[in-house]
């Protein structure tokens, strides 16, 4: 025998998904931009496809990334998804072997217990197969049971919060949960009817007593099984199993050098339905962690996203700060998502009356930008002062008595025109000043120097600088018997991937300590100028633990290179607080 | 309202009022304005009342008027009111009676400051000798015949034909009384009931029946000021705070208002019709207005005196509305004949405001 | 008829009849806003009042107050620099309150 | 040696407290109060700022300290004190005499008197309240209606009422009414949570360690509005309502608002009676008419006689931590007095 109805409705749900995968696939590709197209075609046949296979294999069937940050939540994901793959591909190896001649349709090998009722008998290797496959069931019911249990205690996966889902969620959720435990009880009453088993199936199927080992048990089962993989096929493209196939072709994208940029709708698209709702990126987040705020975080945000719901608040209350999208699994760019919902719901004129009165009659070698929050962080500016002078360079300071703002506040609350008056203003300064170098103390004017002016002339963070100077001695240092760490600032850090330059700096004046929350797991200080619906209660309540984690007693100073990060961390903190150019300041000898 | 709270203060600001022999003064503008105020005024203390008045067209103005416009120094304004003394003086009599708000308010910071600086008194003494030879004694009492009327309040009740009431209703009228500014409020202690809760004018009211109402901006400027006045530009704001007052006191729906200060009437009156010809606003019944009164011109009608003869057809707003109201017998057809019974013009036709005839 | 002068608008806020229903939401939607003492801080500190006399502070006040009409365009100066939210002695999320009045004031239609 | 006597003029909680020092300490203390009852103007205080705490929690915890060892004479004045070397001669209103070795004046003050602030309407328009009254209906477990039995949806609190003010004599500082203010608008929003409070200062002087805090609760949890201007007059409108008017000093223009009920937040004044004390013995009184201590820094309850000495509000307008504080140390200024210890033989030139 080798069909019976109850196979239709995993017939169904497959082919409907195979036939919406192909036609969303092709959807994107064409979507795509022209450049786009053309690095997919001559990337196809490269080595990149190779890459993108491995990367697919290893992220997506043994979710490696996941299993370093959360190793059972690693094994979760991995038992179910290749040990899933597994089943499919062995069980297709062993219905060939055993039926190599005749028509073997797609739905043979997934119901094979149930149409191959005696090969056992014929092929010497068969016990082998079935105590294969049975293992592979059991890890994969073991990845069940844990999901289920994360739903139950998330505590277990030492999760503080798991995502809270919707009915669209629950079916694919239940019917997936359903298909193995469906699969084991059915084969298990096949095993006892036509002694087909593996040491588990016949060993469950012997428990059943012989009253419960009928035809009509085991086909209940058979439908169940089928029923189940059928819902889950259909409920996938609005569910967030989605991401199964989305991800595998986000790897692909990304690996042939395609990336997320305003216009690309096409790959925001597999980006939003790539997002498997892990959950990673809640913990990971300090709005979550220290203010308790469990609603705007990447997962809740992309989901609303992907309804087309542009959430004020999910889009505004952010910091910003990168940390969940260089610890997301699926490496979806969320600060661009976040970006570009912020330029949607914000519509502004630009500036409709000001004029700024910015005359820049001085040249010089370096332009110094210290930047608004400098101002408020004087000590930076004087240390600035004399360094420039220790090392007796040609400088002008742009914005020392009526600059205006670097544009970058605007731009991230989405008023994208404001931000690029404000940006040309100061640009059409900063070129009068003839500088070929522009040196700014704020991270955050270095990011928006960089990404948005398109300067002619090199826009370094003033770390940079003073690690160039020590390095090329044009400024005599003597080092200072202290210990400190250092606190990445998230602009100059994740923002900018400037990590090196301080450290090298520091450790050339200090003894500078490691700390874990460092680098690209550095912290928010709280009050980035992305964040704009947090109180400052909540700000503060971020910065506090911030100073916790970064566990800042054994040290002497802790050094950063931010004003605001300054700002907020004197605030709380008893240890003193410094700038690397105040360090510095300290170390030059005469 | 608690009437027991007002009385307490009442009580602590009564002056002295001279029973008899009263030196009176006209007031420059008064007597243009409202010329049958002051005759009545007269007329009054010497029939009704039968008490000893003397008026001198010798006195000069007491320079109020220019002295609030910022234009007369205060010597210039001492020395002439030295003289106004003087004159008294010469006259034999001690109790100053000026008929205008201002000028009293003038006359009392005159008398205060030499009261307070002697050197200065001296020092006016001399001048006034220098420029005139004149000699002056300082009034026993200066009061306003406002004062006066309030000190004989009951006595003008006795004798009254009508009263403040709504004969037909029996009710009595509801009063808006408005006190001069320089009444009380520069020396809360020259006025009867001081500055912020004067009884001058209540005092009249209730006693010839009437109902007085104390509304929201009772204390607010007529909006007269002088500069505001003066200069034709800056009417506009004398306009608005009388504006204020009316909006104020409309919720209570004042039969008349009472004054006892030479501005405030005209200036309460005229501003009724500029007001309805700008801004289409009326007050009063049936667009009728607000008549107001001075307090002689009251106490004529009360006395019985032919409105005519008291002036009242100079106002703005028409009494005779009023007047059916209060039962008081008058003639319309000779409303519009002056003292010599020649016809003296009529006010043209407005466009809101009511005119009976 | 023109009698050369015209009846003066009264200068006096009227508490009672001016709007205040964007002060009320305000209150409610950033409770910090309630917080300001008119210290001018923010003002101060703010680098658009080099430029454009933009004032925080007199914003606050004057939407309290209820005359939000005198604010219509005052707003679109900022710069969202944040200087002001570290000045702030008592707390307020002006940035926050910021893109909020400008949304509601449709300055620019955040 | 026979005991020690002192006298103690005024049962208010300032006397209460020195005189129970003083009895612990072993002398003898007659304690004089012209009311039935002692505890003085917090009999009438419901609930305490910054605390919240009843002020009959207060009272009970100081009269704990009235032992049989105190000689308490209520319904009862000082007739006449005279000085003969060291001791007084001091005869009561019921006929008792006593011969004390120190008297202490803890006669404390009067509430400013709203009604001589005429312009303020109180005592002639009815929905004008004063900061006592206000007291009164809450330590009376009243609810606070208008006249007009209407519940209040709009209520204004003008601070600085006899206080500060060239016009009523007063230049000092009450101390007190800033928070006591915001204490009671608070307490009326826990009662009216839909009502719109506004109070009108001058300055806001929240000095107190906690004070401030419960000024930034009111604005934060209460929504209580402060508008910096002073009131210049009220009016009654006709349906009853106070009309209010003062310049709103942050936008630079007068404003005008309808309020049900005006609390004008009386200060406080040197009490009338003393100064028939202070004629008795010659008592020097200060600028502001409260009793002038010694010294402004030093000698706070030591007066110009020796042998006569001050605490509480007698000498300057006083919290109620401030006059127990003020009561202990005037005790043992009292005790280093009479025991002659070498603690009082110190001496400072007296601050001009």
């Amino acid at each position: 025998m080798t069909f019976h109805p109850f196979v239709l409705p995993f017939i169904a749900g497959l082919s409907f998904i195979i036939i919406y995968f192909f036609y969303k696939t092709y959807h994107w590709i064409s979507g795509l931009s022209d450049s786009d197209k053309k690095k997919l075609r001559n990337s196809i046949f490269t080595q990149k496809t190779y890459y993108a296979a491995k990367e697919v294999f290893l992220e997506s069937l043994l979710h490696r990334k996941i299993f370093r940050i959360n190793p059972l939540l690693g094994y979760m994901h991995a038992s179910l998804a290749f040990g899933w793959f597994l089943l499919i591909v062995i069980g297709n190896l062993e219905s060939r072997l055993y039926h190599p001649s005749d028509f073997n349709p797609p739905y043979y090998p997934i119901f094979l217990g149930f149409f191959d009722t005696d090969s056992h008998h014929t092929y010497w290797y068969a016990p082998i197969f079935k105590f294969i496959m049975n293992l592979l069931l059991i890890i994969v019911l073991s990845g069940v049971l844990l999901a289920l249990l994360k739903r139950l205690y998330a505590g277990l996966f030492k999760m503080k919060k798991t995502t809270h889902l919707k009915m669209a969620d629950k079916i694919p959720l239940y019917s997936l949960w359903l298909i193995f435990p469906a699969r084991l009880m059915a084969e298990s009453v096949a095993a006892a009817i036509y002694q087909n088993g593996g040491f588990l199936t016949t060993s469950i199927g012997k428990l059943l007593s012989t009253s419960l080992a009928t035809e009509s048990f085991m086909l209940t089962f058979y439908w169940l099984y089928s029923i189940a993989l059928g819902i889950f096929f259909c409920s996938l493209p609005w569910s967030r199993y989605m991401h199964i196939p989305s991800e595998v072709v986000l790897i692909f994208f990304r690996n042939y050098g395609i990336h997320n940029t305003e216009n690309n709708k096409e790959l925001q698209e597999v980006e939003l339905l790539s997002c498997s709702r892990c959950g990673i990126c809640i913990d990971t987040c300090q709005i979550m962690t220290s203010a308790k705020v469990n609603s705007i975080q990447a997962v809740y945000f992309l989901k609303s996203l992907r309804e087309k719901d542009y959430d004020r608040n999910k889009a505004f209350n952010c910091l910003m700060c990168g940390r969940c999208e260089k610890i997301c699994p699926v490496g979806i760019s969320i600060n661009m998502h976040r970006q570009q919902s912020r330029n949607h719901i914000s519509n502004d004129k630009g500036f409709l009356e000001t004029a700024w009165h910015l005359t820049q009659k001085k040249k010089a070698k370096i332009a110094y930008f210290s930047g608004c929050m400098t101002r408020l962080t004087p000590s930076v500016i004087v240390a600035m002062k004399k360094i420039f002078s220790a090392a007796n360079e040609n400088w002008i300071f742009l914005d020392e008595n009526n600059g205006i703002c670097c544009g970058r506040p605007t731009k991230l609350a989405g008023l994208t025109k404001k931000a690029s008056e404000l940006a040309e203003a100061n640009k059409s300064m900063i070129h009068e000043s003839g500088a070929d170098l522009l040196i700014s103390s704020c991270p955050i004017c270095v990011k928006t120097f960089t990404e948005d002016y398109h300067l002619n002339i090199p826009v370094f963070h003033h770390s940079v600088y003073l690690n160039n100077l020590i390095k090329a001695k044009k400024i005599n240092v003597q080092k200072i018997p202290i210990q400190a760490i250092y606190h990445d600032p998230c602009e100059l850090g994740r923002g900018l991937h400037i990590y090196d330059e301080p450290r090298q700096l520091l450790s050339s004046l200090l003894n500078l300590k490691t700390i874990h929350y460092s680098a690209e797991n550095a912290l928010c200080c709280g009050n980035s100028v992305a964040g704009f619906h947090l109180s400052s209660q909540e700000k503060d309540m971020i910065t506090k633990d911030a100073l916790i984690k970064m566990n800042t007693k054994d040290c002497d100073i802790i050094a950063t290179a931010c004003p605001m990060c300054k700002k907020s961390f004197v605030k709380f903190e008893q240890t003193k607080v410094k700038d690397l150019a105040e360090i510095l300041e300290m170390a030059i000898t005469k | 309202m608690l009437e027991e709270g007002k009385k307490r203060i009442w009580a602590e600001y009564q002056k002295a009022v001279p029973d008899n022999n009263y030196y009176f003064v006209r007031s420059c503008i008064r007597q243009t304005f409202f010329p049958g105020s002051e005759q009545a005024f007269i007329r009054i203390i010497r029939n009704e009342l039968g008490k000893d008045i003397y008026e001198t067209p010798y006195h000069t103005t007491c320079t109020g008027i220019g002295y609030h416009s910022d234009i007369i120094p205060f010597e210039t304004t001492m020395t002439v009111v030295a003289r106004q003394f003087a004159l008294m003086t010469e006259a034999g009599y001690s109790n100053y009676i000026p008929s205008c708000i201002t000028s009293f308010g003038l006359y009392t910071e005159v008398l205060e400051t030499w009261h307070h600086f002697p050197e200065i008194e001296a020092h006016i003494r001399e001048n006034l000798w220098k420029a005139t030879k004149r000699e002056f004694k300082i009034p026993d009492n200066l009061s306003h015949p406002s004062d006066i009327f309030y000190h004989f309040r009951k006595n003008i009740a006795e004798k009254a034909k009508y009263s403040l009431v709504d004969i037909e209703s029996g009710q009595p009228l509801n009063v808006v009384e408005h006190i001069g500014c320089h009444y009380s409020k520069m020396f809360p202690g020259k006025g009867i009931g001081g500055a912020e809760y004067p009884c001058v004018l209540i005092g009249m009211i209730e006693a010839w029946g009437g109902n007085a109402i104390d509304y929201p901006e009772r204390r607010h400027c007529c909006g007269f000021g002088f500069r505001q006045y003066i200069v034709q530009s800056n009417r506009g704001y004398s306009v608005s705070c009388s504006r204020k007052k009316f909006e104020s006191m409309k919720p209570y729906q004042p039969d008349l208002i009472l004054t006892n200060c030479p501005g405030c009437p005209m200036f309460l009156d005229r501003w009724q019709y500029v007001i309805s010809e700008i801004e289409g606003k009326t007050y009063g019944k049936n667009n009728q207005g607000i008549p107001v009164f001075t307090y002689e011109e009251l106490a004529g009608l009360i006395l019985g005196y032919d409105p005519w003869e008291l002036g009242l057809q100079l106002h703005q707003i028409d009494c005779e509305p009023l007047l059916k109201k209060m039962g008081i017998k008058y003639n319309p057809s000779e409303k519009y004949l002056g003292y010599n019974r020649e016809y003296i013009g009529k006010p043209e036709i407005t466009k809101n405001l009511f005119h009976c005839c | 008829m023109s009698f050369g002068f015209n009846i003066l608008k009264d200068r006096q806020i009227d508490f009672d009849t001016n709007d205040l229903s964007l002060a009320r939401f305000l209150s409610l939607y950033e409770p910090s806003f309630r917080l300001c003492i008119s210290c001018g801080g923010c003002t101060a500190t703010c680098i658009a009042n080099h430029h454009s006399g933009l004032s925080l502070r007199k914003i606050f006040i004057l939407i309290n107050r209820g005359i939000t009409a005198d604010i219509k365009h005052e707003l679109d100066n900022c710069m969202l620099c944040g200087k002001c939210v570290i000045a702030c002695p008592r707390g307020v999320n002006t940035r926050g309150l910021i893109l909020k009045i400008s949304e509601l004031t449709k300055n620019s239609e955040i | 040696m026979n005991k020690k006597v002192v006298v103690v003029v005024g049962g208010g909680i300032a006397g209460i407290e020195a005189s129970a020092f003083l009895s612990y300490m072993g002398f003898e203390v007659v304690l004089v109060e012209k009311e039935n009852t002692l505890g003085g103007h917090v009999l009438n205080w419901e609930k305490l700022f910054p605390t919240m705490r009843y002020g009959s929690e207060v009272l009970d915890f100081l009269l704990q300290g009235i032992s049989p060892k105190v000689n308490v004479y209520t319904c009862c004045e000082v007739n006449s004190i005279s000085k003969k070397e060291h001791q007084f001669f001091v005869e009561l209103s019921n006929g008792e005499n006593f011969i004390s070795d120190a008297v202490l004046v803890t006669t404390g003050y009067d509430l400013f008197d709203a009604r001589i602030k005429e312009e303020y309407g109180y005592g002639i328009y009815e929905n004008v309240f004063t900061s006592a009254d206000l007291e009164m209906i809450f330590t009376a477990k009243k609810t606070l209606l208008t006249k007009q039995n209407k519940v209040p949806l709009k209520i204004g609190f003008v601070h600085c009422v006899g206080s500060r003010d060239e016009k009523v004599g007063n230049v000092y500082c009450s101390k007190v009414c800033c928070v006591t203010a915001v204490k009671q608008s608070i307490e009326i929003k826990q009662i009216y949570p839909d009502s719109e409070i506004y109070c009108f200062y001058m300055d806001l002087r929240m000095y107190g360690m906690h004070f401030e805090h419960l000024y930034k609760e009111a604005q934060e949890k209460y929504g209580v509005h402060f508008i910096r201007g002073r009131l210049s007059e009220c009016f009654e409108n006709v349906d009853k309502s106070i009309l209010v008017k003062v310049e709103d000093t942050l936008t630079g223009r007068p404003l005008k608002m309808n309020v049900d009920i005006l609390v004008l937040m009386v200060g406080f004044v040197p009490r009338k009676s003393t100064k028939k004390i202070a004629d008795l013995i010659g008592l020097e009184n200060g600028r502001n008419g409260f009793f002038k201590t010694k010294d402004q820094h030093t000698l706070t309850n030591v007066s110009n006689i020796p042998g006569v000495f001050f605490a509480g509000c007698c000498t300057s307008p006083k919290t109620i931590t401030n006059t127990i504080t003020d009561a202990r140390a005037a005790a043992s200024t009292i005790a280093s007095y009479l025991l002659h210890h070498e603690i009082d033989k110190r001496t400072i030139n007296l601050a001009p």
